[in-house]
């Protein structure tokens, strides 16, 4: 039962219209670090000891093979390539153990990945949370966490990316994918 | 009503593009621009509509919103539309309308012969009737009369969405003054603003203007906004509902315009609106005056007469009469006579008019008639005749009869009425304007300015003088609310019975609670309560406005969350593996689990025998993913678990496991699980499948707001893995088969102990806890290769059988088994004692979360319902969960059964039960009731099968 | 006071009913009264009622800051019944429907009690346990309750959303035949005129403003028309009692919350019972005027603005299109919200108070109005013999410390 | 709607949170110790007020972090939002 084994959510299933699309992205690995941050100095710490700039709530920040998500206070999700994360969280714990200033979890198994397209992608946004997603107010690097479709989302545009990521539990993937088809269908040509 | 033969010269309709439609069943001729109720106009349609309670004959009043005779169901079918305000459905080829509320129809009504009894059937005459011999005898003919339109009698075909929108200025209403401000805001070019209008197209009043110039105003308006960037317009919109923080609720038409077909737009959006600023110019509507039979067809507004006139270019009568208490009237009858069309006469209630305007109606030829009531009109099907009198001096009292005048058309104005509705929603304070008799926008609550005729800037002065209604005739047919039947005799009747507050008056005559909801009869009911009563209308008071602003389309509110999008469900990572395994999937918490898995034609009960007989003695396996899987990190997680369980878990061992209770505060059972000592500083809860989420929420909010001194992480990995539950005397030969690094023997893994490893390559984390009462292994692998392990399992557990059982069977098992599941065994009453923890609970030196409510009285009544098993007398006896416990007397219920199945192991039914002192009573006869019959039974300890409990550490 | 019937609307007609006597005075306030009940709704009115008709007291006056009937006595969805769980909750609530039954009669005016049977639908086989307890428990008490089967329902509800792509398919339901709707007005004005032609007081437009307490008994009411002498004082102002309560010092475990209702435009009759549907959460009726009268869960914050919250609006009627797809295309009229007092229990309040005189009504939260008989009949016996009647004891202040909640959800996980 | 400012995440709209209720509620040092009477107050007894309420929500869409918030509970105008723990504002502060 190698990684080749690992089923995705979807099993290829995405929709693709000509103003809107969504498909799964398969590629990312996740770690879940959480910080005890509640003490003064903690955070800061955490940064030291991983060598990595943590962002501010709402931000993202990366360098040239890892991505980091603002998700809570003292929490983020570091995305790396798939098939690496299980290494790199360990790598991470063994940097903070003796520390015990922070936890880290392998996540990618809980979480759907999906990449989000077209020219209307703002407006079938629009149609699932009440955030601003106009380009002045989501521009690159935002990542935001909130209520999408009725469920939690992290939603990011990250710098360079084409279209959204949205990340949610991997149990609500196909309900995604439905909601998506419903509220874009008049996402056609124009 | 006159039928236009040609349209006049400068309308707003495409009379190259002919359209024919339906009304009645009757085929008529429109044209592109026109509304139905312009269309039916044009026709010489007069009757278009009866009303609710009398069947009065009712034809169009107005052109908008406003509008309240002129309902029909439009389209039908499915696609059908009850109440259409013909006013404000624009016309389209093939539209297919017929009159509501009448039999056979609109123009000829048996009900209407309800009229006759108007004087039977005053304001809340029911409330004084039909008692004998009782309300039930006289209901269903209530019933059958009630009502307008009639509701489709299948799903909507038609398809809605809701989506958000941000602005910093939002501009409601496109005409002059709303153009204007939309203008200026958006010339700041980092300014969002959006501009809506409830039209077909942009213009508002001026699109009924005669006036070049306006128009040319208005092109020139429009052209600009087009080529704005930062400005978003939203035509066929109306803000119906303004709620707090300036967040506006507005109903888009996308596709209504088109008919009954079903394209990729969506039929109607709703947007949800959060705006900055918001400037409403929302105009103001006219009102009808109050006179003996002004509800005829042919009366109409005559802001009404003049659009229909100048925007659509009909010529609806050639002896026009305007009735008035102020000058707007004079000016569009001038209007009319500019534009070559007949007007024969001008009523007005006044005394004194403007010089100005006298002359100009004089050199237009009008008859004018001043200090002059209409004190009756006549007409079959439409106005024919209008009878004048003089008004003395008073005021309160006619002089003689001046003259009758033969006319085909009657124009009337009782004044102006600001649409505050909006502003009223936002919070926004009204104050009473004498001169104009109409309440305009005072104090804002929220930001929201206010521009135009909404704000009462009319332009022109209007010098009115209301008359709210007419002296020294019957009140009794002096209509006010044209679609409900109310009258000003219905306001006297109510002040006369001491109904003086508006909200009585309202509520007792239902003036202005049609579908209107009183945007022409508001104010002149408070007129002629306020007349009665002696009382200025500032003193009697005005009704505050609630959303929505006019009727809005049930539908959009949902949008598209219907079906499966109704509510999510989670999905399980082997989801499609049970599908293709003919899993019966049921709802379980958020989760859609396999209830079971029936053979080819099996019955539930039979499949369910199949599978637990499986388990007991081969294997099964059961995707048990579900199951909570919460990650408790940090320097105090012990104590931080301590205090939230009811078991001491200080004593508990690395690589341990225990069994262990969750109380809310107060003392109430709110989930059972195992948790697993992984290392000093971090455990591993077990929490009840679907309970997940709750539990994790739970133990964050006492962490975040009362003990924020404990280091503490909750991490949820509930969804991070797939598990497995493989169960049964061969479970570990199965097992075994699979490879991996976990030393699975009997020897070196023993029943609640818990092991990290790997498992075909894999992480994998198993815990031997057994729910099924057979040796069981609870295995975990990242969810990803849930269904790999799933296949793998299945194969090799091919050699001795192995049956894949659904969440029905388990509980069969755990039932057989006495085991108790959280949510079935135990309600919101349940504490520990009740489950038998009491001495375990004595034995715990600390504190935890619900404990002292255990010590309330409650808790200690002897009569509590206990958990307890339930055997029948009759071994082959029957029972459902739900069924009751009887008290010794049989008068009242001790309890009831929580849990029953037949088992097939034990070839009986096993049932668990919650009963009164259950604990004390063991052994005892009881009587149980249940779908009407009663049954004699036992209470016995839970767990008839393997009361050793050898098999689970087989 | 004039009888009420068809026999006088008749006559009336031919005097053109300008003879008709006012259904209650507009008296002044005096300044002293053999009792006060501060609330003019539903539950105060009839309070006064009983107390005149039951216990032979006239003195007494109605005080309301408004309009008679004006706070949720006028904004609910009129809906009246006894398919309760616990043996105290049903008892009390049936004897209500009792006293609803015979209403028309007892008080001369037709509140239009329509007993169009009540059901309640479930979604999934944890919900049919649940039900099929609940119903057993109503049928225990001698109360009717049928259980009904899917077909049962689908035949009774024809709007019903049967299809398989519902989200959650009906499963069955139960019913209560003797449920229904009623017109709310009615019901408060029937009251009114009739507790005003014993001789009550009714004040409209009085607001209290303070209440006369010395060691620790009631001694009168302060009102913003002057001030009131009197040893007895009910509070009867549902989402308003904590203030009131408060100028008794008196802390109350009440918090105030908004619900809403909505109607629909008239249509022609084609809903013929009350649906109730826990999962699917909203509740709907067919007024006779053709309006559907359509209620839902409360908003989810503390509230004293009489007004629906956006987001509750759009969950009611997304409930109302996925369980009645042919209602979509209907048109929502009219919305508004009432201050609903909710216990911990969501079990009402009907007790003495520390202070001596002063008793309190309070907890109906989202169900007073089909317990405007019996809470004003019991509250009235409490204020007369100061002491708690039967049917209430087990709804009196103390059983929260002793822990004894009547918590309906806790059991049958219903909304009530 | 009601909209407020998570301290973390910015303005969001009332859907994305949870109410927890009344807040600065203090849960007994030692429960054991408090009357019956003491302890249902501690459960049940609540302010509700009608205007400033000092409340709790959850960001449960966002962030799950709970925090104050004053809010009057007829305009339902937030006036203040402070985090767990930070003192409750002076009525100053909320401009009530």
């Amino acid at each position: 039962m190698d990684n080749a084994a690992r089923e995705s959510v979807l099993a290829g299933h995405e929709l693709a219209r000509e103003r809107f699309s969504v498909r799964e992205n398969t590629s990312l690995g996740l770690i879940r670090l959480q910080a005890f941050h509640r003490k003064a100095g903690n955070v800061d710490a955490v940064a030291r000891q991983l060598g990595l700039p943590l962002p501010r709530p709402c931000q993202s920040a990366r360098d040239e093979d890892m991505q980091l998500f603002w998700s809570a206070p003292g929490e983020w999700i570091l995305a790396s390539p798939a098939g690496s994360e299980r290494e790199i969280a360990q790598l991470l714990q063994s940097r903070l153990d003796n520390s015990a200033l922070a936890v880290t979890s392998v996540v990618t198994d809980s979480r759907v990945t999906l990449e989000l397209g077209g020219a209307a992608v703002r407006d079938v946004l629009a149609r699932g949370s009440t955030l601003d997603f106009h380009p002045s107010q989501f521009g690159a690097g935002r990542c935001v966490t909130t209520r999408f479709a009725g469920i939690p989302a992290m939603l990011t545009y990250p710098e360079g990316g084409e279209g959204f990521l949205l990340f949610a539990d991997r149990s609500l993937g196909h309900y995604l994918l439905d909601w998506f088809a419903a509220a874009s269908a008049d996402c056609v040509a124009e | 009503m006159k039928r236009t033969v040609e349209r006049l010269s400068g309308a707003r309709v495409d009379v190259s593009r002919p359209l024919t439609f339906m009304f009645d069943g009757q085929p008529y001729r429109g044209f592109a621009g026109d509304s139905l109720a312009s269309a039916l106009l044009a026709n010489g349609l007069s009757v278009v509509g009866r009303s609710f309670k009398l069947h009065r004959p009712r034809g169009v009043l107005g052109t908008g919103k406003e509008e309240c005779n002129a309902l029909v169901q439009l389209e039908s079918g499915a696609f059908s539309e009850p109440n259409a305000r013909a006013t404000l459905v624009p016309l389209y080829k093939g539209l297919n309308a017929t009159g509501q509320n009448a039999w056979p129809n609109v123009q000829f009504d048996l009900l209407g012969a309800m009229g006759a009894l108007k004087r039977f059937l005053p304001a809340s005459f029911y409330y004084k009737t039909f008692m004998w011999p009782n309300w039930h005898s006289w209901e269903w003919l209530i019933r059958r009369v009630a009502g307008l339109g009639a509701a489709p009698l299948s799903a909507d075909p038609q398809g809605y969405i809701k989506q958000n929108i941000h602005a910093d200025v939002v501009v409601i209403g496109a005409g002059r003054s709303g153009l204007q401000a939309a203008l200026s805001a958006s010339a700041d070019e980092s300014c969002r603003v959006l501009l809506i209008d409830e039209q077909e197209e942009f213009g508002g009043a001026l699109l009924a203007s005669p006036l070049d110039a306006d128009r040319q105003w208005l092109d020139d308006a429009l052209a600009q906004l087009e080529a704005r960037a930062n400005i978003t317009l939203l035509r066929r919109t109306t803000v119906n509902g303004y709620y707090d923080n300036n967040v506006l609720a507005a109903l888009e038409r996308v596709s209504n315009h088109l008919g009954p077909v079903v394209v990729e737009r969506p039929r109607e959006r709703l947007w949800r609106i959060f705006a900055g600023r918001v400037v409403l110019a929302t105009g103001a509507l006219e009102r009808p005056m109050v006179f003996p039979n002004n509800d005829r067809p042919g009366i109409m507004l005559a802001s009404a007469l003049a659009e229909y006139t100048h925007r659509y270019g009909l010529t609806l009568a050639e002896r026009p009469v305007f009735y008035t208490n102020n000058d707007t009237a004079w000016r569009r009858a001038l209007a009319l006579a500019d534009a070559g069309l007949p007007v024969l006469a001008i009523v007005d209630t006044r005394t004194a008019v403007d010089g100005e305007l006298l002359q100009q109606a004089e050199a237009a030829g009008i008859d004018i008639y001043l200090g002059t009531a209409i004190t009756n009109t006549a007409g079959r099907g439409g106005v024919r005749k209008v009878t004048l009198h003089r008004i003395a001096a008073d005021g309160g009292s006619l002089g003689g009869a001046v003259t009758s005048l033969r006319c085909d058309l009657l124009a009337m104005s009782g004044g102006w009425t600001p649409t505050i509705h909006l502003y009223s929603q936002s919070g926004g304070r009204l104050q009473y304007r004498d001169s104009d008799a109409c309440f305009v926008p005072a104090d804002a609550h929220q930001s929201v300015s206010v521009v135009g005729r909404a704000n009462g800037d009319f332009g022109e002065p209007a010098n009115l003088q209301p008359q709210w209604l007419t002296p020294d005739v019957s009140s009794e047919k002096q209509w006010l609310d044209f679609q409900y039947d109310v009258t000003a005799s219905d306001i006297q009747l109510a002040a006369r019975e001491n109904f003086v507050s508006v909200e009585h008056v309202k509520r007792y005559t239902t003036n202005g609670m049609s579908v209107d909801q009183g945007k022409t009869s508001n104010i002149n009911g408070l007129g002629v309560l306020a007349q009665t009563l002696g009382r200025p209308v500032p003193e009697v008071g005005t009704t505050r406005f609630r959303p929505p602003y006019h009727p809005t389309t049930v539908g959009a509110f949902a949008g598209v969350e219907l079906g499966a999008l109704y509510a999510p469900y989670q999905r399980l990572p082997a989801h499609a593996l049970h599908e293709a395994a003919g899993a019966v999937f049921e709802d379980y918490g958020a989760w859609r689990r396999p209830a079971y898995y029936p053979g080819p034609g099996e019955s539930e009960e039979r499949a369910l025998a199949r599978e637990s007989l499986a388990v007991r003695q081969g294997v099964g396996l059961l995707d048990y993913s579900p199951l909570g899987k919460l990650e408790v990190h940090g320097p105090d997680a012990r104590e931080f678990l301590n205090r939230v369980y009811i078991n001491n878990i200080q004593t508990l061992k690395v690589g341990g496991a225990r069994y262990g209770l969750m109380l809310d505060e107060g003392g109430i059972v709110i989930d059972d699980g195992i948790v697993v000592c992984l290392a000093e500083d971090h455990f591993l809860l077990n929490t009840t499948s679907g309970g997940a989420q709750a539990i994790h929420q739970h133990l964050e909010e006492w962490l975040q707001c009362e003990w924020l001194d404990l280091e503490v992480i909750v991490n949820n990995l509930t969804s991070q893995w797939a598990t497995l539950m493989l169960s049964g005397p061969k479970a570990r030969d199965v097992l075994c088969k699979l490879s991996g690094d976990i030393d699975v023997s009997r020897e070196a893994f023993a029943h609640m102990q818990f092991r990290e490893g790997t498992l075909l390559g894999q992480p994998c984390r198993i815990l031997r806890a057994s729910f099924t009462g057979e040796v069981s292994f609870e295995i975990s692998v990242p969810a990803g290769h849930g269904p790999a392990l799933w296949q793998a399992l299945m194969t090799a557990g091919d050699e001795y059988d192995i049956a894949p059982f659904g969440l029905e069977s388990l509980m069969l098992l755990r039932t057989e088994k006495g085991y108790l599941h959280i949510g079935s065994d135990t309600d919101g009453n349940t504490m520990p004692q009740d489950l038998g923890w009491a001495p375990a609970i004595e034995k715990k030196p600390a504190d935890f979360i619900g404990r002292r409510s255990l010590a309330q009285a409650v808790g200690k009544d002897p009569d509590r319902f206990q958990f307890t098993g339930i055997e029948l007398m009759d071994p082959d006896g029957r029972v459902e969960s739900g069924a009751h416990v009887l008290t010794s007397d049989g008068s009242s219920t001790a309890g009831y059964v929580t849990s029953a199945f037949h088992s097939p192991s034990l070839g009986r039914t096993v049932a668990l039960g919650l009963v009164a002192g259950a604990h004390a009573r063991d052994g005892e006869k009881i009587t149980i009731f249940g779908q009407g019959s009663k049954q004699a039974a036992r209470l016995v300890k839970p767990g008839a099968y393997d009361e050793a409990g050898e098999a689970l550490n087989g | 006071m004039e009888t009420y019937s068809a026999f006088n609307l008749v006559k009336h007609a031919f005097t053109k009913h300008k003879h008709w006597p006012k259904a209650w005075r507009s008296p002044e306030l005096k300044s002293r009264y053999d009792a006060v009940i501060i609330g003019g709704g539903g539950h105060g009115l009839a309070t006064a009622y009983y107390l005149a008709s039951a216990h032979g007291m006239r003195d007494i006056a109605v005080l309301e800051k408004g309009w008679i009937g004006g706070g949720n006595t006028g904004r609910n969805t009129a809906v009246t019944r006894s398919n309760y769980f616990y043996p105290e909750s049903t008892r009390f609530y049936e004897h209500s429907l009792k006293r609803y039954e015979t209403m028309g009669k007892d008080l001369n005016y037709n509140i239009m009690f329509s007993q169009n049977g009540l059901i309640n639908l479930a979604f999934s086989r944890h919900e049919m346990e649940i039900f099929r307890r609940w119903a057993t428990a109503i049928q225990v008490q001698g109360i009717d309750c049928e259980m009904l089967s899917r077909d049962e329902i689908a035949e009774a509800i024809p709007q019903l959303n049967m299809s398989p792509s519902a989200r959650y398919p009906v499963q069955g339901g139960f019913i209560q035949r003797r449920g229904g709707i009623s017109r709310h007005d009615a019901v408060a004005w029937a009251y009114a005129r009739a507790a005003d032609s014993m001789g009550v007081d009714i004040i409209q437009n009085c607001e209290v403003k303070g209440l006369d307490i010395s060691d620790g008994r009631i001694r009168g009411v302060k009102t913003s028309l002057g001030d009131v002498r009197t040893d007895k004082v009910a509070s009867a102002v549902a989402g308003h009692s904590t203030v009131v309560a408060g100028m008794a010092g008196i802390k109350l475990p009440i918090v105030s919350m908004c619900l809403q209702a909505m109607v629909s435009e008239p249509v022609k009759p084609c809903f013929n019972h009350t649906v109730m549907s826990p999962m699917v959460h909203c509740y709907v009726s067919q007024s006779d005027r053709g309006e559907l009268v359509i209620g839902g869960g409360a908003d989810t914050h503390p509230s004293y603005g009489q007004r629906g919250n956006l987001p509750t609006t759009e969950a009611v009627l997304n409930a109302v299109v996925e369980l009645y797809p042919m209602f979509s295309r209907l048109k929502l009229m009219r919305q508004w919200g009432g201050i609903v007092d909710i216990a911990p229990d969501a079990s009402p309040i009907v007790s003495k108070t520390q202070v001596a005189g002063f008793y309190i009504s309070t907890g109906w939260g989202t169900g007073g109005y089909k317990a405007i008989p019996a809470g004003g009949e019991t509250l009235a016996h409490t204020v007369a013999n100061d002491e708690p009647h039967p049917l209430v004891e087990p709804f009196s202040l103390n059983r929260f410390a002793q822990g004894r909640l009547v918590d309906e959800s806790a059991a049958a996980s219903v909304a009530h | 709607m009601i909209v407020i400012q998570c301290p973390w995440c910015g303005s969001r709209s009332e859907e994305e949170f949870t109410c927890g209720g009344e807040s600065h509620i203090l849960r007994p040092e030692k429960p054991a110790e408090v009357s019956d009477e003491e302890w249902a107050a501690y459960l049940y007894q609540r302010k509700n007020p009608k205007g400033v309420h000092y409340e709790r929500w959850r960001h449960t869409y966002g962030c799950r972090q709970w925090f104050n918030v004053a809010r009057d509970t007829v305009t339902h105008e937030v006036v203040a939002v402070y985090r767990m723990n930070e003192p409750r504002p002076t009525p100053e502060a909320e401009g009530a």
